[in-house]
C-alpha cells in the first residue's frame, strides 16, 4: 500500500524527522489561505500515488497566496498518469543547498533492511544508480540488532557528508528506521533530504510504502489508503480476499493459486488468446468467494470466454463448483464457460457442473485451446 | 529415503485443532506421516483425530514428549512468527510453515535467528513437502504423486500439483517433491534444494518450477552451470504477467527489468535447463 | 540501584501492569488524607530498600482513616535493618484469591535475562527455590529477539495458570519486559502478583534493581535514587568516582583495581589485620581521584594505619605520590602510613614521598605485615 | 606464538584519538605490537603517533586497508557497545574490549551477535592480553613480564600485573596472559582460556586468578579436573569480604552462599589445584 507524502512526512516527523511546516488543501481557496498563514513563497505539490507528477507540471514553486490559490486550481483540475489529482500539498519553500537521498527498503536477497544514501539526491535516483553506482551508498541492517549507530556513521561518511551535519543526519536515520519499522514499510524515503541554505536538514519530500501483509496489524496506516490506487474491482477483490488484476484480453480467469493463474494467462497466450485478467481465488476458497470472483469477471465487458483451472488441494472441486452455480443463478450470462477441474474432490465437482452447460476439460492445454475457440466463436 | 524427510520423520503440528489443521493432519496420517503431536497453547492434555494424536501446550513439551524432529506450522498469521521461533527453540531439525501472509519484517527477523541456530525451514506460504510413498508434511495432494527418481521444487503451490499430476499420468515418480513458497523472504530457496538432490542417490533428474519476481531462478541458472550434473527441466510462469503488476505472490512482482520471464528463462537456458512452455509438457522433456 | 516499591510500581504501570492505587505519605497526617480519599480498608506499608520489613512490623492492613494515621505514625518512627523509614505507601487492602510470583533478571551464566514465575507467590521465593524447585518455572529469554508471545505460554503453562488468566497474564509479562528493558533493570519482580476475589490480576508489590552502569543513560531513574542506601562516606566516594565501602577494621587501604584491592584486604587479614575499608581509585586515577580517596578513609576514626598498594598499569605512581603529597597538606593526621608502589613511574613515585615520612615497602606480603604493625603500635 | 595474539596479528584500535587511545597505542608500538591503524569517524585520512599510525572513519575501512584481524577498542563508555557490533562487521577474528562500565543488557546483545558471527572477544573492562617478547593488545605493562612456558589467565587487572611481576622476579615466564576481565557477561571466560593453554605447546603450566561473585571458577575447576592435564595454580581474591557486599567489580557480588571465596577455593583444590593465599607465593608453587 502507497502513502501520500503528506502522509509519509507526518508519519517521519512524528518519529523526531524534521519536515516543512505544510498543509493538505482540497480546493484552491484552502490553498491560498493556508500559503497566506505560511507567509512568503510556497510551493504547491499534488498529492498523487505515482512519481514523476513534476514533470507532469503538478508540482508549483509561487511567491503570493493568490499565486498560491491560481496553482492549486491548475493542479487540483489534473489527471497524472490517469491518476485525478484531489489534494494538494502547501509547503513553504525552502532555499537549498544540496540534496541527498535516504531510504530504506528491504534486500530480499540479503534478507535483511537496507540503508542508501546518496549526495546526488534530488534527482532520479534509479537513474543515478544506474550511472553512477558509485555514488549510492548501500548499509545493511541485520533485522535482529536494527538499525545501530555504526550504520548510520557508515551512511554519513560514504556521502561524505560534512561532519557538522552528523548529529543531524543521526537523528533523522533514527528516525526513518523506527518509522519504517513501526508502520511495517517495505519502503520508507525521503527525496530530497535537503541541506538548506540556513544549513540545517529537512525532509523535503517523503514516500512510504506499507506491506500488504502487515495492515492487519496497522490499523491507522490501513485508514489511509488511498482507493484511487486500485480500480473498483480490485478494491471489490480486495474485500472478498481475492487478488484480481485487471488486463486487457477477453478471457477470464479464474485460478486457485497465483502461480498456476499465471501459467494458465501464459498457456491462453501461447494458444493465441489474450487473458484478461489475473485471478487468484487463494487457498481453500469456499464457493461464495467464488461466486464473488466469478461477478466480478463477468463485469468486464471486453470478456468474451471464462476459464476456470481449479487444482484441488487445499481447494475443494465441489465448493467451487457449488460457487459457479450459485454466481450464475444472480447472473445472466451468455458468456461461454471452459471449467477444467482437478485434484481433492474433482469428480465430485465435475458431478455438479454437469448440468450447467459448460465445457469441460481434461487438461490445462485443452481448457485453453477450448477457451481461445470459445472467444473466437463469439 | 528423501532428501529432507521420509518415513521415520516424527512430525508435530503447530495450530492442529484448527479447522486446517485437522483437515491436514488427518490427511498426512491417512498417507502415513509419522504425525506424534499437535500443539495447542492451553489444550495441552487432550486428544485429536479419534484419540489417536497427542494435543500439548507448547513444541518444547511436545517435542521432549514426542522425540519429533519436525514441525509442520498451520496457525493463524497473527501466529505463525512466534510458531517459527519457538519451534526453534525447541529443538526441531526442520520446519515447515504452510501459514500465509507473514509480514515481510517478520520473516527477516524469524530467517536470521533460525540460521543462527542452524533450523531449516521450508516456507512460509507455501504447500509443503511430499516424499511419495513415504511421507507428506503440508498441502500437497498425496495421490497426485508416486514415487520415483525425479527431484520436484516449485514456487509455486498447485503448479506444482499440476506438474505431479502430469508426470504421474505417464507413470513417472518424485524422489521429494518440496514446495519452497513464493514470499521474498523465506527458508530453504532453489540453491539449496538442487544442491540436496544433486547429491541424493535416489534423484536422477530435477524440475524446476519458478515465477515472475526476484533473481532466485537467475541464481539457481548459476549454480545448475556451476554445480549440478543432473538434468534439470524447468518452468517459469508469468510470461504474460504485465510489468509492474503483482501477481498475488508478494515476490511476484518484475522490478523495473530485472526479474521477468523472458530474463529467467533465457538464464536457465544459458546454464542448460530446457525450459517448458507449459506444465504439461514437462514430462516428455524428462524422457 | 534498588527502587522503592512506590517508584517500581510507577513504572509498572506506565507500561501497563494493573497496580493498586496507592499513594506516597511522609507523615501520618497525609496517610490519613490519604486513606480517607481511597476509602475502605488500606494497607500502610513503610518505603525501605531492605527485605523483610513485614516482618519487623513494617506492614500493616486497618479498616479506617484514623487507624490508617496511626499505623503510619507507628511505622515512620521505624528503623528496619538500620534504615530509617522516611514513607509509607497506603495502598487499597486487596481481597486475595491467590498469590503469583514473577520476575525478571539476568541469568549471568546463561548471558540471557530469565523470566521466572512461580504459583508460589507472596512468600519468600529464595525459601521456595530451596525446597520446592519445581515449583519455579524458568524461561530464557534471547536478548536479540526479546520477550516472544511463546515465553509467555510457557510461563503461563507452567505455573499451570488457568486459561481465563492468560490474556491479562500476557498483558503484565510484556509490561514487566518493557520495565525491565527500558528502565535498563537487572531485577524487575512483582511479588506478590494476585489474583483478587473479584477474579483480576494485579501487582501488589514491585521491586526493581536498576544496572549501576546504565544509570547514564537513565536520568530520571537516577533521580529516584534513595541516599540512605549509602553511607554518606559512600556517596563521597561514589561523587569522586570512587568505589568505597566501609568495614569494620584499623587498616584504611587505596588500592588500584577491585581484585587487587580485595588481595590487599585478604592478605592484612592473613597477617593479623583487619581491613578498614575497600577501595579501588580505579584505573587511570589522578592526584586529585586520590586525595580524595586518603581524605575519605581518614574521616573513618577506626583507621589505625593506612596502606596504599598500587601497581601501575593505566595508573602512574607519580599520579598517586602527588595526590597522596596533595591530601596530606590540607589534612593534619598522625595516622601511620605504609607505601607500596610497583609498575608504571613507580620510581618517579617514590622519589617525590620520599620527604613525607612514609613506611614503604617493596612487596604486597612486606607492606601488609608492616601495615598490621603499625596498626598495632598504635 | 600466543594462544591467541602473536607478532603477526595485524591490530586495528577503535578510539586511537582519545587520551587513552593514543597513549596506549603508543606503548603497543613500542613493545612491538602491529598496531596497524586506529578508527574515528569523521577523522578518516589523519595519521597519528608521528605518522606512524593511519586513522579511518570505520572499521570496515580500516580492515579493507590494513588486512587487520585484530581490534581492540578503547572507546568511550556509551560508544563501546556499538563499536563491538562493528567490528564484528568489519570481519576481525578478535575484539579486545578494555572500555568499562558496559550496561548488563547491551553486553547480554553483542555477546549474543558476536557469537552468532563467530568472533572472538576478549573483555570488556578487562587489561586485554599480553603475548610477552610478540605482542601486548591493552594495558598489561610489557615491561612487567618475560617470555616463558607458564598460561595465566585472570579475572582481576592489577592482581595480573602483581603476579606476572613476581614471577619475572625470579625469572619466570608467561606464555600469554589474558585478562578476561570481570564483567558478569564477557567474551571468552576461564573455561576458554584453559582449553587454549591446554592445547597450547608452548605451555607448560597454568596460573589462574579468580575472585568472589559469579561461579565462573567453579565451572573452570569442573573443567580442569575433567580435561586438564597441565598443572594449575590458582588464586581466588576477596577471602576477607563481608558477604552482600558489591566489591568494584559487577561481579563480585556474593550472592547467596554461592560465589564466595572459601566456595571456590574449594572447588578448585579438590579440582587439585594448588591454591596461593597470596599473589607472591605463587611462583614457588609453580616451581
Amino acid at each position: 500500500m502507497k502513502l501520500h507524502e503528506f502522509d509519509s512526512k507526518k508519519i517521519f516527523a512524528q518519529y523526531g524527522v524534521p519536515v516543512p511546516k505544510g498543509k493538505i488543501a482540497k480546493t484552491p481557496k484552502e490553498a491560498g489561505e493556508i500559503a497566506k498563514k505560511l507567509g512568503g513563497a510556497v510551493v504547491v505539490k499534488a498529492q498523487v500515488l505515482v512519481g514523476g507528477r513534476g514533470k507532469a507540471g503538478g508540482v508549483k514553486v509561487v511567491k503570493t497566496a493568490k499565486q498560491a490559490q491560481d496553482a492549486a486550481k491548475q493542479i487540483l483540475g489534473m489527471d497524472i498518469k490517469g491518476l485525478p489529482v484531489r489534494k494538494v500539498l502547501i509547503d513553504p519553500a525552502i532555499g537549498i543547498a544540496s540534496e541527498i537521498y535516504l531510504g530504506i527498503t528491504n534486500d530480499r536477497a540479503a534478507r535483511q533492511p537496507v540503508m542508501i544514501a546518496s549526495a546526488a539526491g534530488g534527482v532520479d535516483i534509479e537513474e543515478v544508480a544506474a550511472t553512477n553506482p558509485e555514488k549510492i551508498i548501500r548499509v545493511h541492517v541485520n533485522p535482529l540488532l536494527g538499525l545501530q549507530d555504526y550504520n548510520i556513521r557508515d551512511l554519513a561518511v560514504g556521502i561524505e557528508l560534512d561532519r557538522n551535519h552528523w548529529a543531524a543526519f543521526h537523528t533523522i536515520c533514527k528516525g526513518l528506521w523506527e518509522a519504517y519499522k513501526n508502520s511495517d514499510a517495505t519502503l520508507a524515503e525521503i527525496n530530497p533530504l535537503v541541506i538548506t541554505k540556513d544549513n540545517e536538514l529537512l525532509a523535503i519530500d517523503g514516500k512510504m510504502l506499507i506491506d500488504d501483509n502487515a495492515i492487519f496489524r496497522q490499523p491507522k496506516l490501513a485508514k489511509l489508503r488511498d482507493m484511487d490506487e486500485e480500480t473498483p474491482a480490485e478494491t471489490q477483490a480486495r474485500k472478498s480476499g481475492l487478488t484480481y488484476i485487471q488486463l486487457d484480453g477477453e478471457i477470464g480467469c479464474m485460478v486457485n493459486g497465483a502461480g498456476l493463474a499465471m501459467a494458465t494467462m501464459d498457456i491462453i497466450k501461447l494458444f493465441g488468446g489474450e487473458p484478461a485478467n489475473f485471478l487468484d481465488i487463494g487457498g481453500g476458497a469456499n464457493a461464495e468467494k467464488v461466486a464473488a470472483a466469478l461477478r466480478i469477471i463477468l463485469q468486464d465487458k471486453n470478456v468474451k470466454a471464462v476459464l476456470f483451472n481449479i487444482f484441488g488441494g487445499i481447494t475443494r472441486g465441489d465448493e467451487v463448483a457449488k460457487g459457479i452455480l450459485a454466481a450464475l443463478k444472480t447472473i445472466k450470462t451468455d458468456v461461454p464457460m471452459v471449467v477444467r477441474l482437478a485434484g481433492t474432490n474433482a469428480a465430485e465437482g465435475r458431478a455438479l457442473l454437469a448440468d450447467a452447460n459448460m465445457i469441460t476439460a481434461e487438461t490445462l492445454a485443452e481448457a485453453a485451446q477450448k477457451a481461445v475457440q470459445a472467444a473466437k466463436g463469439r | 529415503m528423501g532428501i529432507l524427510a521420509d518415513k521415520n520423520t516424527r512430525v508435530v503440528v503447530q495450530g492442529i485443532t484448527g479447522n486446517e489443521g485437522l483437515f491436514h493432519s488427518q490427511r498426512m496420517l491417512e498417507y502415513g506421516t509419522q504425525v506424534v503431536g499437535g500443539v495447542r497453547p492451553g489444550k495441552g492434555g487432550e486428544w485429536v483425530l479419534d484419540g489417536k494424536v497427542p494435543v500439548f501446550d507448547s513444541v518444547k513439551v511436545a517435542v521432549d514428549a514426542t522425540g519429533a524432529d519436525c514441525s509442520m506450522i498451520i496457525v493463524p498469521l497473527a501466529a505463525a512468527a512466534d510458531a517459527m521461533l519457538e519451534a526453534a527453540d525447541a529443538g526441531v531439525r526442520l520446519i515447515v510453515c504452510l501459514t500465509e501472509g507473514i509480514p515481510l519484517q517478520d520473516m527477516m527477523r524469524v530467517r536470521a535467528y533460525l540460521d543462527s541456530k542452524g533450523v531449516l525451514l521450508i516456507g512460509p506460504n507455501c504447500p509443503g513437502l511430499l516424499t511419495p510413498g513415504q511421507t507428506k508434511i503440508g498441502f500437497i495432494p498425496g495421490d497426485n504423486a508416486i514415487p520415483g527418481n525425479i527431484g520436484v521444487v516449485s514456487r509455486s503451490g498447485t503448479l506444482t500439483y499440476e506438474v505431479l499430476y502430469a508426470l504421474k499420468q505417464v507413470g513417472m515418480g518424485s524422489s521429494t517433491t518440496v514446495g519452497i513458497g513464493g514470499d521474498p523472504v523465506k527458508g530453504l530457496n532453489f540453491i539449496d534444494i538442487l544442491q540436496m538432490f544433486e547429491e541424493d542417490p535416489l534423484t536422477d533428474k530435477v524440475v524446476m518450477i519458478g515465477e515472475i519476481g526476484g533473481s532466485d531462478e537467475e541464481k539457481a541458472a548459476e549454480y545448475i552451470s556451476k554445480h549440478m550434473t543432473k538434468p534439470v527441466v524447468g518452468f517459469i510462469a508469468g510470461r504474460a504477467a504485465p510489468p509492474g503488476k503483482r501477481m498475488g505472490h508478494a515476490g511476484a512482482i518484475v522490478e523495473g527489468s530485472a526479474g521477468g520471464a523472458e530474463d529467467k528463462i533465457a538464464a536457465l537456458t544459458k546454464a542448460g535447463v530446457r525450459v517448458a512452455d507449459y506444465p504439461e509438457q514437462i514430462p516428455d522433456m524428462l524422457k
